[in-house]
């Protein structure tokens, strides 16, 4: 029954006309059959994503697994001293998170004040025209390639800094924090725009007819209505800084430093695990596993940020 | 207008509808359509025309969830076009549509006729462009387009897109054409053109519209449907319902009391 | 990955690096076969050679004890060739007027594992300098340099204290010594070479009572630059040597050309004698080491070769 | 009542008030632009820099010669051959993937949990910081697939890195063509296939073109998830060609060759003690800029015209 | 309703104003608002009210390529407002404005209040404080929510909104206010008591209020003003525009014939 149906309806694909105009309406197997392919096909790429999150979750978590057998959780999260490569082995996650942590709060100092007024900048006093040259061109900066950034704050803005504090070493954590904290002003700033913009005309309408300057406007009633998009932005932005790896491997020293000195020189878990990458670290060995562990750490701290960020901007674009 | 009577080319069982929300749009429609006549739609916005309309290309198919009840029988074949073991893209190679927008692709004139063929797996160039010229003509446009067949569609004014996307169509020699106000967006010129378009249609195939305007209904079309709230309140003659219908709701709204 | 015969790969030292570069770079121009050279340092050049990932690995001290049972685990012999010398450089800022020179005790105070968390001033290390921090600078944990260093100056290899800036890449070293005064660090002889502007070497003293002596060429080859003078080495897997030969001609390519090439990238050429015996030594494909499974200090290159039978 | 003089001294003093207020107006708007310009300034003066330091090194030889000991006589041409083909690999690892599976969001999936889950994937995974990708490379594809450090794995990695970009931009674009033209498409007959092949793709291409450009224009830049996979080699020949003179014409070799990448070659360059090669270092780098600021640019510039262009 | 006659607040002449596009939504219009009585301005959807009643607190500018043609002049004091010598901030200061829509700011109900105080760069806690419960009783809403001040303003219904925005408006002790169909969104109860609030405003300013609906006009304003594409048709006392217009045009709107 079937078989006479699939040749009835590849008939129907050769020839329409000639059919009976009721058979034409049947069920077109074949075609029917390919559409499902497709479909199916398109569902596995899609999938792709799933895949990929489910290994790298995977790959981090049975790495790390073997670690932990080696390493008690304990002495991973309040040891003060990350030397897993040498003698005196020690796991404290700590400095590397210090390092992480400070050389992102240094980006952010510089990123959110100069990304907020910059977007405040675009949304409120920019003409369409200043808006549209603005935009690409800091799009253009999100372009650049992090290594070379690296080079750049090794090279150039360090020395620039030492100009003006001679105490500081050629390794630290001011360079390379401002200049990821440069990197990332184009993203907090185009995603504040965006916040900024979304809120509705008539909002600054009523604070300009009530005689309000433009700054006013911006400051009183634009900024604090499109505040949780502007956290998003903030947000989004940490995760970044956290996750940046070349800059601060190149210019922030390699020496896990248990401080939140700007002036000295530390580790971040990116910078850690590229560091340990370069040399060649037997698969299986405790040093292979620690990148591993830093990676997974890394990992929650951005999907943390990640999360919240998303949350937060979905909120807020329930709002409007 | 309705000079003889003419068989029935497709006819709606008690057909109810439900979008995927829950929503009973159509409550039980029994209509006919007659062959080669024109049936037109009215109603207040929102009564279920649309829906209705879109029963009969199984338009609704496309989004999830939502759920026919009943039939619509096509003639001579006695098929009913909302069975399971019917395919929805069978069923609109034999009824098209026109909609209230123009929605030509952006493609070449051309190649908006041509693609209802290209559909169907025709290669055959000669047999396109003689398909091609033949929609156009039909659809009054070849005259206006012929030396610029390969030119953007987006490019025609809205009159012309419309009767572009009545060329693309004809171009499969449908059975029954539906319009769901199709002169909503056009200005009084246009519209005069695609009414009287309509009326050189009807020698051709049976034809279903949507109006929102009823001075066109009364124009165009041999029967007329006023539907209400999910329901067929009246059904007969224009000329019957525009002068003298039989229901007190077809009235009030004929006569613009309500609506 | 199968390693494929027409490629001849290397892998290790970043000391020897630049050495097997320029005649990798000179090979290919003579003969082209194709020689991919990568740096993974010592200890992680050893790991693929004893994976069989690598025709040949460099190293800047011998092969250890762990690593020999892994290529034997693995079924690989190698050939072990002695090309240049090095003279393991401690440096410090230009800035430090104070360290004149350091004796091998202070160092072993500075860099041994329990100076970890506890030696952080200049003064902790000899009461006459002054009471600032002290910031170290040294080679990777997969390096030979430190393998080299801990050796020589703790007296056991891989014994160090690890709250240091540890990198495979020199360059960082030199970089992080040459910009910030409270720095000590060490590295190959080359690295210091280049930027004798930069960072500045300290004579070393080895033994109480002996004199202060900085790296040089003489210094090296005279046998005064103790402990700190070692030899640069290459590893050839023996199979490689025998059965594909294209390694073999990159052998003999290399070691026909080791000293004008190792004074070129200002390395510290082996005397001629010696290169002759290091390619009898190859002619003969003699297998094994003449170590003992760990690094020696200061022991003679012909000394060396004699001890593998 | 209001008299002409209350008034009058009541506006002088709202008139003060006013310039005092406007002032301000004023200077935000010149710290903003400073605040905007400051990243702008500082590509600028990075790319001086670049240009300034490498300017002798910007020959024809720069690009077809070999790495090599002696800096001025060292070239890209192992580098950029290297990206070229690392990036072949993400182009058709990641193209037909992000854009099916953009398709597939866009057009097929249901709206149920299973959706929204491949949807929540895709959002983080554009989160997830490159040197994870690093890790996952060396992990599953060095050692779990055993594709070692070639062509073929830094290729996959950095493609599973931009597969997040294609998908985004694939549905942003999608989601910009209107239902009725869908509509019009399927009242013709046209299967669903045949809607998202000849309009829904043929009218997004533009879009997702761009997509892909910036991705890979960011896959040229990244460093970290390679060395992570361990490039970083004296490569001084070139992998076997993809296509020969003898059937079948392709072959697949390259793709497990080892390799070097340009941002890999400027980091080798810049780790070395002489100087000289921190020139060909500085050159590399106003290489890869004026590349991906080209491609970037390139990509900006489309998404223009076709905002331009395409008006529903 | 007019009781006795009042002097002119302020009195547009000739004005004219064209959008960037081009468009000249108004036509020389010369027309007084008398001072402490309420104005209407009604007509046709699109016909000009809402580009007329807001050259009078020049909300154009904010728009770059916006034109006004003639002036606004305001007494006593005799400035044509819409000079380019006058600063727009300064003539809102004087004339403060209600919108169709009501748009508190994300702020507390107190901080909407005190906003304009706040712009004024008052900082004085105790002044602020009496403005706001004034501006609160004078908008008829102090008792509703004297309790609950720092809550969020969008926590009121639509009718307290939009008396919030009254308040803020009244706040500042402005000599003109504008109402753009302040209760076109409100529900019959809010309606009334915004009306009534207005009859009461009239005690202290003049109000400008522009309405679609006739019957709101005829309740609770002292003039109308009739506009149609832009021009002003005819302007008289509200009792006599809906009683016995004097245009033709006037009437046909006014009775419904048009519309
Ligand atoms: N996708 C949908 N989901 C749920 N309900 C819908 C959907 N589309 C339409 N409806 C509802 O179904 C009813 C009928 O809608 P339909 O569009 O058929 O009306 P109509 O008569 O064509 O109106 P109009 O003249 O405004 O086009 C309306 O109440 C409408 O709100
Ligand atoms: N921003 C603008 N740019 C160009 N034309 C505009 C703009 N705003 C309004 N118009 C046009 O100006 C004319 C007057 O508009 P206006 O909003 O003043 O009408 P209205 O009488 O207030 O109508 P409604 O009662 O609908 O609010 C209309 O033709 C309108 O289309
Ligand atoms: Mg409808
Ligand atoms: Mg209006
Ligand atoms: O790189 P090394 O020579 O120190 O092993």
């Amino acid at each position: 029954m079937r078989i006479i149906n699939v040749i009835m309806v590849s008939q129907v694909l050769q020839n329409p006309a000639e059919l009976p105009i009721s058979a034409r309406l049947a069920k077109n197997v074949r075609r029917h059959i390919m559409e499902r392919v497709i479909e199916f096909i398109l569902m596995l790429a899609a999938l792709s994503a799933v895949a990929t999150t489910i290994s790298i979750v995977v790959i981090l978590l049975y790495e790390s697994f073997s670690f932990f057998e080696h390493v008690s959780l304990w002495d991973f999260l309040t040891d003060t001293e990350w030397t897993p490569l040498f003698e005196n082995a020690h796991y404290g996650i700590l400095p590397l998170v210090s390092g992480t942590l400070t050389t992102s709060a240094i980006a952010l100092a510089v990123a959110i004040p100069l990304g907020t007024i910059g977007a405040i900048y675009l949304s409120e006093f920019a003409s369409h025209r200043t808006r549209e040259i603005i935009k690409p061109i800091l799009e253009l900066l999100v372009g650049v390639p992090t290594v070379v950034f690296g080079y750049f704050a090794l090279l150039f803005v360090t020395p620039l800094l030492q100009k003006i504090f001679p105490e500081l070493p050629g390794f630290n954590m001011l360079g390379p924090g401002i200049v990821m904290g440069i990197m990332i002003i184009p993203y907090i700033s185009s995603m504040a725009e965006d916040a900024m913009r979304a809120v509705p005309m008539s909002m600054r309408e009523g604070s300009y007819a009530m005689g309000a300057t433009r700054f006013q406007t911006a400051l009183r009633v634009v900024t604090p209505a499109a505040i949780s998009g502007i956290i998003a932005a903030y947000i989004l932005g940490i995760s970044r800084a956290v996750g940046e790896t070349m800059v601060v491997a190149l210019a922030a020293g390699q020496q896990p430093n248990l401080t939140f000195n700007p002036m000295e020189s530390a580790a971040t878990i990116t910078a850690y695990i590229v560091q340990v990458a370069m040399g060649d670290l037997p698969h299986g060995s405790i040093g292979y596993q620690s990148i591993f562990a830093a990676g997974l750490v890394l990992m929650l701290m951005t999907l943390t940020f990640n999360v919240i960020g998303h949350i937060t901007r979905k909120r807020f674009r329930e709002v409007y | 207008m309705v000079t003889t009577t003419s068989p029935v080319k497709a006819e709606s069982r008690n057909l109810s509808f439900y979008y995927s929300s829950g929503h009973k749009a159509l409550k039980g429609i029994t209509m006919p359509l007659y062959e080669k006549r024109i049936t037109a739609l009215i109603g207040p916005s929102g009564c279920g025309k649309s829906t209705f309309l879109r029963c009969f290309n199984r338009m609704h198919d496309l989004y999830p969830g939502n759920k026919y009840d009943g039939q619509i029988v096509m003639y001579p074949d006695n098929t009913n076009i909302l069975d399971n073991g019917v395919d929805p893209i069978e069923v609109r190679m034999r009824i098209s549509m026109v909609f209230q927008k123009p929605n030509p692709f952006p493609k070449s004139i051309y190649e908006n006729v041509a693609y209802g063929l290209r559909v169907r797996g025709e290669r055959n160039k000669r047999v396109v462009d003689d398909k091609v010229e033949e929609a156009l003509k039909g659809a009054a446009l070849w005259d206006e387009v012929k030396d610029r067949l390969h030119d953007l569609a987006f490019n025609l004014s809205g009159g012309q897109q419309q009767r572009l996307c009545i060329a693309r169509a004809l171009a499969t020699d449908p059975e029954i054409m539906l319009f769901d106000e199709p002169t909503s967006a056009l200005d009084p010129i246009a519209t005069a053109n695609i009414e009287e378009l309509m009326s050189e249609l009807r020698n051709k195939l049976t034809i279903l519209v949507v109006t929102h305007n009823m001075q066109q209904a009364a124009r165009v079309s041999d029967y007329t449907a006023y539907m209400y709230l999910g329901e067929l309140i009246e059904y007969d003659d224009t000329d019957k319902i525009f002068t003298n219908p039989s229901r007190k709701e077809t009235e009030d709204y004929i006569t613009g009391k309500f609506g | 990955a199968p390693a494929k015969n027409d490629i001849i790969r290397i892998d290790g030292s970043s000391t020897v690096y630049p050495i097997t570069e320029a005649v990798a770079e000179e090979f290919q121009k003579a003969k082209r076969i194709k020689v991919t050279v990568g740096i993974s340092g010592t200890g992680g050049g050893f790991k693929k050679f004893c994976r069989g990932e690598t025709d040949i690995s460099e190293a800047s001290r011998p092969i250890l004890a762990k690593e020999m049972e892994a290529c034997k685990a693995a079924g690989i012999e190698f050939i072990e060739l002695p090309v240049a010398y090095d003279a393991l450089t401690v440096v410090v800022n230009p800035k430090n007027t104070f360290v004149k020179h350091f004796t091998v005790e202070e160092l072993k105070k500075l860099w041994e594992p329990e100076a970890q968390g506890k030696i952080k001033t200049w003064k902790q290390v000899n009461p006459s300098w002054p009471d600032t921090p002290v910031k170290l600078f040294g080679a990777g944990s997969d390096s030979g340099t430190f393998d080299y260093f801990t050796e020589a100056i703790v007296g056991k290899a891989k014994s160090s204290r690890g709250d240091f800036t540890a990198s495979e890449d020199d360059n960082v070293l030199v970089q992080g010594v040459a910009s910030d005064i409270a720095a000590t660090g060490y590295f190959g002889f080359a690295y210091y070479e280049e930027n004798s502007k930069r960072v500045k070497a300290v004579p070393i003293v080895a033994k109480p009572g002996a004199p202060a002596v900085l790296p040089s060429r003489e210094t090296v080859m005279n046998g005064t630059y103790q402990p700190l003078s070692r030899p640069l080495f290459i590893y050839i897997s023996a199979n490689a040597a025998k059965s594909n030969p294209n390694v073999k001609a990159f052998i003999d390519f290399y070691l026909a050309n080791a000293k004008e090439l190792v004074e070129e990238v200002k390395y510290i050429a082996l005397p001629e004698h010696e290169y002759a015996a290091v390619m009898e030594h190859w002619k003969a494909m003699k297998v094994g080491t003449g170590f003992g499974g760990e690094p020696e200090v200061g022991v003679k290159i012909t000394d060396l070769l004699k001890r593998i039978k | 009542m209001t008299t002409q003089a209350s008034v009058l001294e009541n506006l002088a003093e709202v008139r003060a008030m006013i310039r005092k207020h406007k002032r301000n107006d004023y200077i935000f708007s010149i710290i903003g632009l400073v605040a905007l310009m400051i990243g702008l300034l500082t590509l600028l003066t990075l790319f001086v820099d670049l240009v300034v330091d490498g300017y002798p090194r910007f020959t024809l030889d720069f690009l077809t010669s070999y790495p090599s000991r002696r800096a001025a006589s060292a070239g890209l041409l192992s580098a950029w051959v290297g990206s070229l083909l690392v990036m072949l690999v993400t182009f058709f690892s990641a193209v037909p993937l992000g854009v099916a599976a953009g398709i597939y969001l866009e057009e097929y999936a249901p709206k149920n949990w299973f959706s929204d889950l491949i949807e929540i994937n895709v959002t983080n995974l554009a989160g997830v910081p490159s040197i994870v990708y690093g890790l996952l490379a060396l992990g599953l594809f060095v050692y779990g697939l055993n594709l070692g450090e070639s062509i073929l794995t830094a290729g996959l990695t950095l493609g599973l890195l931009i597969l997040p970009i294609v998908i985004v931009t694939t549905r942003e674009s999608i989601r910009g063509i209107p239902v009725s033209i869908r509509e019009a498409a399927y009242a013709v007959g046209a299967t669903k296939w045949q809607v998202v092949f000849h309009h829904v793709l043929h009218y997004s291409s533009g879009g997702i073109l761009t997509g892909i450009i910036i991705g890979m224009a960011r896959a040229l830049g990244e460093t970290a998830p390679i060395i992570t996979i361990g490039a970083l080699t004296f490569i001084a020949f070139l992998p076997p060609s993809p296509v020969s003179d003898v059937a079948p014409f392709i072959n697949f070799e390259w793709l497990q060759s080892g390799f070097t990448v340009l941002p890999i070659q400027m980091f080798n360059w810049l780790s070395r003690p002489d100087h000289a090669f921190h020139i060909n270092a500085a050159a590399t780098g106003a290489l890869i800029i004026v590349v991906t600021l080209l491609m970037n640019g390139t990509a900006i510039w489309l998404r223009y015209r076709i905002r331009k262009n395409i008006k529903w």
